[in-house]
């Protein structure tokens, strides 16, 4: 086992005993505060999912909304079949008489648990089929999948008919799971969440330290040299692509169950951008870092506009920029820093008269390429 | 019949042409060194070869299968391995994991999946001790000096373990004893390997070449032994100098 | 939607000035969700569960209140919605303070028919709103013998309609029947103006456009034109220039008051108007429901009634917008109407039980 | 017929306005790599700019268009100097950064003056419209077209024909190697984000008389003008040019055969399509290295 | 007087110091060759000198001004014209645009070539209008050369100038190089591999081994027993 994977596991068992016990002792357990964490929780499974691509394999994905999105869509779906007796409500208001087709398999749940999560795989998967097929790398694919996004969000609010256009879906059923009606305010479900979230990090984790997380760290770096030692680089990102957008979709499930609706709003880019944010805070190297990053961030900004009602989005703007400016890497490299400086420490303790750190530096131009 | 044979490769650079007509056969087994000025057309007939770049026209048979349409991982896995001339290692990776990286039996995504771990260990800290880096396992291979990331990717061709392995300047930056090591790892591969070496020392390439071949502007300009090229007027004009 | 917050912060303030209520002050907890569903969902729930309120104030698009709804319906709170919607829904938990469509388009549609034409050009923005205010306004034409020469959605904040334009152009209808809202509004109007287009003889009515919406058109661009709401600033009555001169007393002289705003303050009064009904132990949401339907106000623009569903009868106008900014009411509905949400659907009607289908 | 034409010169008109926008975001990104998703902001901000120089000085805007643009240069000049010189070739990270600067201009923005849309009063001496035929195109529009044309062809000779521009040339193929012969890269970095961040603010004015000013305002049009950026190629003028004229005519035709929002799907598809299949852009530079 | 002088200067890259209490001082129109092996720090010693490493510690004096805080730009205007290893010519300038470049780092303003660079140089007049890039190695560094000369220096360092050039172009250079100290009283400092020009050309040498000063001292010198253990590995 390497110090890597055993820190891992150490930061998972830790996160694992926050949310499984730490958060629900100082909620008192109460509904209300769990489902406001739960909705936490489901973003930071989008988050983590965003980390295993851009964090692994360098590709920034600006589409993740879309298969967040997606995901959101399928469980809605299924909700509302099951709200509405005959056609959906607002099918009637777009003048739509019978069930579209594509509505009509979302009567049964396990399609739509799976739906959840195949759909968002396959949209990811074409888009990175076809991007990484022509070697598209770095800004481009953040521009295509950016330019992806916002004709898909234009498309779903366009098919008001099949999607509820700008008001999303709502009036949603409680889901009903294997005869459990899922109540949102229970503790129960809050644990349901968690269990996802532990459940998704546990494939990131698995994921980063199998052989197909190195060579996707190799791509991010060279991928170019990776080609030479026979790896199809582009089915290793494509595959990436689909274990990020299937987790996205899972997170996004979970979303709707939270907020009891689904909204063109989750497919927005500033919705996209803010899940890159939650990464960039957290730590685009760790899922877990990632994870904690969104929970951080969206606590904070539950927290800031209690108090500050206008001022709050001025502040996580600064914040963001100050994230970026001075912890490139995140909490987690603020973290890694520390303990890097803690052992360093403890080094040149132990062999404390050899070293002699010059005094007294005169800062310099920063030069060079 | 050669393991590699070359006819008739050319290559265009917006109006340059940096291979010209070239021919070149190698033999299984043999360490071929490719000497030549600046902007021979060194580099660029490896890149022809491995498929980094695409040959304006020509053919190229590796084992009887021919390359051109071939992308870059298909002819890595068809037994081809390179070392560029700026040496191409992960610097983020740590010089283990590089040679995880390069342990590339089985490339395929799904086996890589399914794959915990980091490999064979055994056989990345033989590859380490042979080239001396076993210490430095858990370094960052950007934390290497030029003359160690030189042989961690020489440490890499090794595990990846190719029939043909091309190599572009391999000792450039090394000191002469690591030279005269490289040289003799080279010449422990020969047999099971085939090898050919862009290099510009001639110390070294007396040590390791069964066969020279020199190219100028393109196009081969001789072809010979050790001695013969050393002896031969044109290459002493175009190259060698007096 | 700021606006909506002053105007309810007023009256508010005012009812806090004169006593309060039951001798207690009412408390607004202001939450800012930036227009956002997925954020109005969560600060509405954290209103209603945490903060414990019994009645939330607010929102302008139908999506937020879409957001807000499951919440609402679940927790059976109140929520206060001022402005003008496309009906077609009968929440219990809902006081919808603003039209819906057979307040505004009863009186609109044959007048428009009648003054300018037949031939409607529908342009609206790609929602639920205008999508449903065009299907009544369809049911009317159809009885009136108007046509459709064109239904158009543009997305939600769109600002270039230089091709909306040139298809007018080339269709030329007698009415442009405008559900644009908002921004993209503000950029159609001044578009529509450039384009030298004569309001005298191709109008846009809106039913959206509001004095808001015509401060930032500018008054040359917006005048001569029509909207149809319950209530014009410039609308004469004693109510409303005690209401108009105490908000621009606190809010600026150029602030302005509309038909959204105005919900927004009559409705904190309907509120208070229930309260004061209830004996103070007995206040939950469902309480106030029950005691706000039947109650009349004199609100800014005419004494207005909650109907057993929820909905507020009022009084709608016609007003052709002016050089200066303000509509001149040019027609007034002689009688208050009442709300049918499900006007344009046979069978179906909201009632004090909810939904009932035929 | 005379649809297509409006609807041609509909297109035209959007490119330009599309073109300033993109001019200066193509500049900052071809220079210094910086993807700069504030610059709709900074477009947000020349129409606020315009709009007070018009309540408070009652300049019209073609008087307020020089003052637009040195205000917002400032304000430009200010964030490169205090946020974006510090992440000079980390595109992605500029991407958050600058993000994050947008958010805070917006909201002081909607803080310090409102939420509300804001009224500019256009110029009353390009009132009015050109009539040729059943073709009409408005003076204001014929206006910006040229407009841009000017700041299109004054940019290109900023960046070929004076020192400043190769300067700035230098600096972008060879930062180290600039310095060595006296060129302060910094201040020349500093000066060309401040240029692009006022032709933004220049766009912004120039919008003022057609759109809504609100704080919003930019956020959907730096997603087109970056679209464009990166169809024309990086840091080529010409080509962001081309990409401007050609996203807003494949615009106006779609719109004119399908609808505004359909249009602007497919519109985003052929981007899409563009990218892929030639991610270097229209005009690719191709030098030997 | 020394138009450079250099006393116990440390010169980092990140943390780690490559160039280590290095100390040498240069006369007005001396020529003093830097030797080393590969990766000692001769390199890194020019770019301290044009301030482009990441930190320097130490005292670094021109014209009797100490510059060690000064930016590279500020310390090119003073007059120190750097020709770098590799080049580093802007590919996409033609070779005119080129050599004005290091017109900029005139105080005077002055913003044309001088004649004489033609005559050292007349490839470079055929070749005006081309791009950069698309030069030869050769030619590259003739352009390199005449670039810093634009900037009217008071003294030339150069970086291994005949690295990668064919013979007999390193010859025309070598010769530009000592025409340029000789004659036009340049103070230069060449780094150099090649022992014979270095003992031909420079007055004195210094040489680094490690990062530090192995040796220093006139051109005699320069043995072949000095050579032999410095320079050979
Ligand atoms: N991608 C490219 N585009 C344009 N020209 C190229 C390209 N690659 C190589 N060349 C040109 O082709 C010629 C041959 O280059 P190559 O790198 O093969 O030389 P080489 O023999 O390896 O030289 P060296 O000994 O310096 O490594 C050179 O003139 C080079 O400039
Ligand atoms: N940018 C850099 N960052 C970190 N280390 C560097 C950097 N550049 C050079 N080095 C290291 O500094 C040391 C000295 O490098 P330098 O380039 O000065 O050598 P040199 O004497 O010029 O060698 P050569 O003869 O090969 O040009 C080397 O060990 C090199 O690895
Ligand atoms: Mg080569
Ligand atoms: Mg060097």
């Amino acid at each position: 086992m390497t110090r890597k994977l055993s820190y891992d596991l150490l930061a998972y068992a830790a996160f694992a005993a926050v949310i499984f016990w730490l958060v629900p002792t100082l909620y008192a357990y109460d509904g209300f505060e769990l489902n406001t964490f739960a909705r936490y929780l489901s973003l930071a499974i989008v988050a983590m999912a965003l980390a295993l691509s851009w964090g692994t394999a360098g590709l920034l994905n600006l589409g993740q909304a879309a298969t967040f999105g997606i995901g959101s869509y399928a469980m809605a779906m299924h909700l509302k079949l099951r709200a509405s007796d005959g056609l959906p409500d607002f099918m009637g208001w777009n003048n739509v008489d019978t069930l579209p087709w594509l509505w009509v398999p979302f009567e049964s749940l396990t399609f739509t648990l799976l739906a959840g999560l195949l759909l968002p795989a396959a949209v990811g998967g074409i888009i990175a089929i076809f991007m990484f097929r022509a070697r598209i790398a770095g800004v481009f694919v953040a521009v295509i999948t950016l330019a992806f996004l916002v004709a898909f969000q234009l498309l779903v609010i366009e098919q008001q008919g099949l999607t509820g256009g700008q008001n999303g879906l709502t009036g949603l059923a409680p889901l009903n799971l294997f005869g459990w009606s899922v109540d949102t305010y229970s503790v129960g479900f809050y644990y349901l969440v968690a269990a996802c979230l532990m459940a998704a990090l546990t494939i990131g984790i698995y994921v980063s330290h199998s052989k197909f997380g190195l060579i996707l760290r190799a791509i991010r770096e060279d991928a170019e040299r990776t080609r030479f030692f026979g790896y199809n680089v582009s089915s290793f990102e494509t595959m990436v692509f689909c274990i990020s957008a299937a987790l996205a979709g899972w997170a996004g499930m979970l979303y709707t169950l939270v907020l009891e609706f689904a909204s063109p709003t989750y497919m927005s880019v500033s919705f996209s951008l803010a899940i890159v944010i939650w990464v960039a805070v957290g730590g685009r190297e760790s899922v877990i870092a990632a994870a904690i990053g969104a929970i951080i961030v969206n606590a904070l900004e539950g927290r800031l506009s209690d108090v500050f009602v206008e001022g709050w989005n001025l502040m996580l703007g600064v914040t963001f920029v100050l994230v970026v400016i001075f912890m490139p890497r995140g909490l987690f490299g603020l973290v890694t820093y520390l303990a890097g400086a803690g052992s360093r420490l403890r080094q040149s303790r132990q062999d404390s008269p050899k070293t002699s750190a010059p005094i007294g530096s005169a800062p310099h131009a920063q030069g060079g390429r | 019949m050669a393991q590699l044979q070359i006819q008739n490769l050319h290559v265009e650079f917006g109006g340059l042409r940096a291979v010209d007509n070239l021919d070149l056969t190698v033999e299984e087994g043999e360490i071929l060194c490719l000497l030549g000025p600046n902007g021979a057309g060194k580099s660029t007939t490896l890149d022809l070869i491995c498929g980094k770049t695409q040959p304006t026209g020509g053919s190229i048979r590796f084992q009887g299968t021919e390359l051109s349409g071939l992308l870059e991982y298909e002819r890595a896995r068809c037994g081809i391995g390179r070392k560029f001339q700026v040496p191409s290692v992960y610097k983020e990776l740590t010089v283990a994991e590089n040679l995880s990286v390069a342990q590339s039996r089985h490339p395929g995504m799904w086996r890589a999946l399914f794959t915990f771990g980091r490999g064979d260990t055994a056989t990345q800290r033989r590859v380490l001790e042979r080239v001396g880096l076993a210490e430095k396992a858990g370094v960052k291979a950007g934390n290497l000096s030029h003359g160690e990331t030189q042989w961690l990717e020489i440490a890499m061709l090794l595990t990846q373990d190719s029939q043909l392995i091309l190599m572009d300047e391999p000792t450039a930056g090394m000191t002469i004893q690591e030279t005269e090591k490289t040289a003799d790892l080279f010449r422990q591969l020969r047999g099971s390997h085939t090898l050919i070496i862009v290099e510009h020392d001639m110390s070294f390439v007396r040590r390791v070449a069964d066969r020279i071949v020199v190219m100028n502007r393109g196009a081969k300009l001789a072809e010979g032994s050790v001695e013969e090229i050393e002896n031969n007027a044109a290459v002493k004009t175009a190259y060698l100098g007096h | 939607e700021s606006t909506l917050h002053d105007a309810a912060q007023m009256a508010i303030e005012e009812i806090n000035a004169a006593g309060g209520v039951h001798g207690m002050k009412l408390e607004p907890i202001v939450e800012d969700p930036a227009s956002d569903p997925a954020t109005y969902a969560d600060r509405a729930r954290r209103l209603m569960i945490r903060d414990k309120c019994v009645s939330v104030f607010g929102s302008y698009t139908s999506a937020s209140r879409q957001a807000v709804l499951p919440v609402t319906e679940s927790r059976k709170n109140l929520y206060w919605y001022p402005t003008l919607y496309e009906g077609r829904e009968c929440s219990r938990n809902v006081m919808y303070g603003g039209a819906v469509p057979n307040q505004q388009q009863d009186l609109l549609i044959p007048w428009a028919l009648e003054k300018f034409g037949p031939r409607f050009y529908m342009i609206g923005n790609n929602y639920v709103y205008p999508k449903e205010e065009n299907n009544y306004c369809k049911t009317l034409l159809e009885k009136l013998g108007g046509t459709v020469v064109n239904e158009e959605y543009v997305p939600l904040g769109h600002s270039d309609f230089a091709s909306v334009i040139n298809r007018i152009r080339a269709e030329k209808p007698d009415v442009i029947f405008s559900t644009v809202v908002g921004d993209s509004d503000v950029a159609f109007a001044r578009q529509y103006h450039a384009a030298e287009f004569d309001p005298a003889d191709m109008p846009v009515v809106s039913l959206t456009r509001s004095e808001v919406e015509v401060k930032a058109i500018g008054g040359e661009a917006a005048a001569g034109h029509y909207s149809s709401a319950p209530y014009f600033m410039g609308h004469d009555t004693p109510e409303n220039k005690k209401f108009v001169e105490a908000y621009q007393k606190k809010y600026g002289a150029d602030a302005v008051t509309h038909f959204v705003n105005e919900a927004a303050y009559f409705q904190v009064y309907q509120f208070k108007a229930a309260l004061e009904k209830l004996d103070p132990s007995q206040i939950t949401p469902e309480a106030i429901r029950d005691a706000a339907v039947g109650i009349t106000l004199n609100a800014p623009q005419g004494e207005v009634l909650i109907d057993e569903n929820l909905h507020t009868h009022l009084w709608p106008k016609i007003g052709q917008w002016q050089a200066d900014g303000q509509a001149k009411v040019i027609v007034d509905s002689a009688e208050r109407v009442a709300p049918k949400p499900y006007a344009a659907y046979e069978g179906q009607s909201c009632t004090g039980q909810g939904l009932v289908k035929a | 017929m005379d649809v297509l034409f409006n609807q041609l010169f509909s297109g035209l008109s959007m490119a330009s306005i599309l073109l300033v926008i993109a001019l200066g975001l193509a500049i900052i990104y071809g220079s210094m790599g910086v993807i700069n998703l504030a610059h709709g902001e900074f477009v947000m901000l020349g129409a606020y700019a315009t709009w007070a120089m018009q309540t408070y000085f009652g300049f019209s805007i073609l008087v307020a268009l020089p003052f637009v643009f040195l205000a917002v240069a400032l304000v430009g000049w200010i964030i490169e100097l205090v946020i974006v010189r510090r992440l000079y070739r980390r595109p992605l990270d500029t991407i958050l950064a600058t993000w994050g600067i947008g958010i805070i201009l917006q909201q002081a923005v909607r803080l310090g003056i409102g939420a509300e849309s804001r009224f500019v009063k256009g110029p009353g001496i390009l009132d009015g419209n050109v009539v040729i035929g059943n073709v009409v195109m408005s003076n204001y529009r014929i206006f910006v077209i040229l407009f841009s044309i000017g700041v299109l062809a004054a940019t290109w000779a900023l960046m070929t024909k004076t020192e400043f521009g190769m300067k700035l040339r230098a600096v972008i193929q060879n930062r180290g190697i600039s310095e060595c012969y006296g060129i302060e890269a910094s201040r020349v970095y500093s000066l060309t984000f401040a240029y692009g961040a006022g032709l933004a603010g220049i766009a912004g004015a120039l919008i003022t008389p057609l759109y809504s000013t609100i704080p919003t305002m930019g956020t959907s049009l730096v997603v087109d003008a970056f679209l464009v950026v990166i169809v024309g190629g990086l840091g080529s003028l010409i080509g962001a040019a081309a990409a401007a004229v050609m996203i807003g005519e494949v615009t106006a035709v779609f719109s004119m055969v399908m609808n505004d929002t359909l249009g602007r799907i497919a519109v985003l598809g052929c981007i899409i399509l563009l990218i892929r299949f030639r991610p270097r852009g229209l005009f690719p530079e191709t030098v030997r290295r | 007087m020394s138009i450079l002088h250099a006393e116990n200067l440390f010169s980092y890259y990140g943390k780690s110091p490559i160039l280590q209490d290095v100390s040498f001082s240069l006369k007005a129109g001396e020529f003093l060759s830097v030797l080393g092996r590969n990766g000692v720090g001769k390199t890194t010693l020019l770019k301290t000198i044009m301030g482009l490493t990441d930190r320097c510690e130490g005292r670094l004096e021109f014209d009797g001004a100490d510059i060690s805080g000064r930016s590279t730009p500020e310390r090119a205007r003073l007059g120190i014209g750097y020709i770098p290893q590799g080049r580093e010519i802007i590919p996409r300038f033609t070779v005119e645009e080129n050599i004005i470049m290091g017109c900029y780092a005139r105080t005077d303003g002055k913003r044309e070539i001088p004649d004489y660079l033609f005559e050292m140089f007349p490839i470079l007049r055929e070749f005006l209008t081309r791009r950069g890039g698309d030069l030869s190695g050769g030619q590259q560094q003739q352009l390199a050369i005449a670039r810093a000369l634009a900037m009217d220096p008071k003294i030339l360092i150069l970086d291994e100038p005949t690295e990668g050039i064919q013979p007999n172009i390193v010859r025309q250079i070598e010769d530009a190089i000592v025409h340029l100290n000789r004659e036009r009283g340049l103070a230069v400092i060449l780094v150099e591999q090649n022992i014979p020009f270095a003992r031909k050309a420079s007055d004195r040498f210094v040489v680094l081994d490690k990062g530090a000063v192995a040796m220093a001292g006139h051109k005699d010198e320069l043995t072949d027993a000095v050579v032999e253990k410095h320079m050979t590995f």
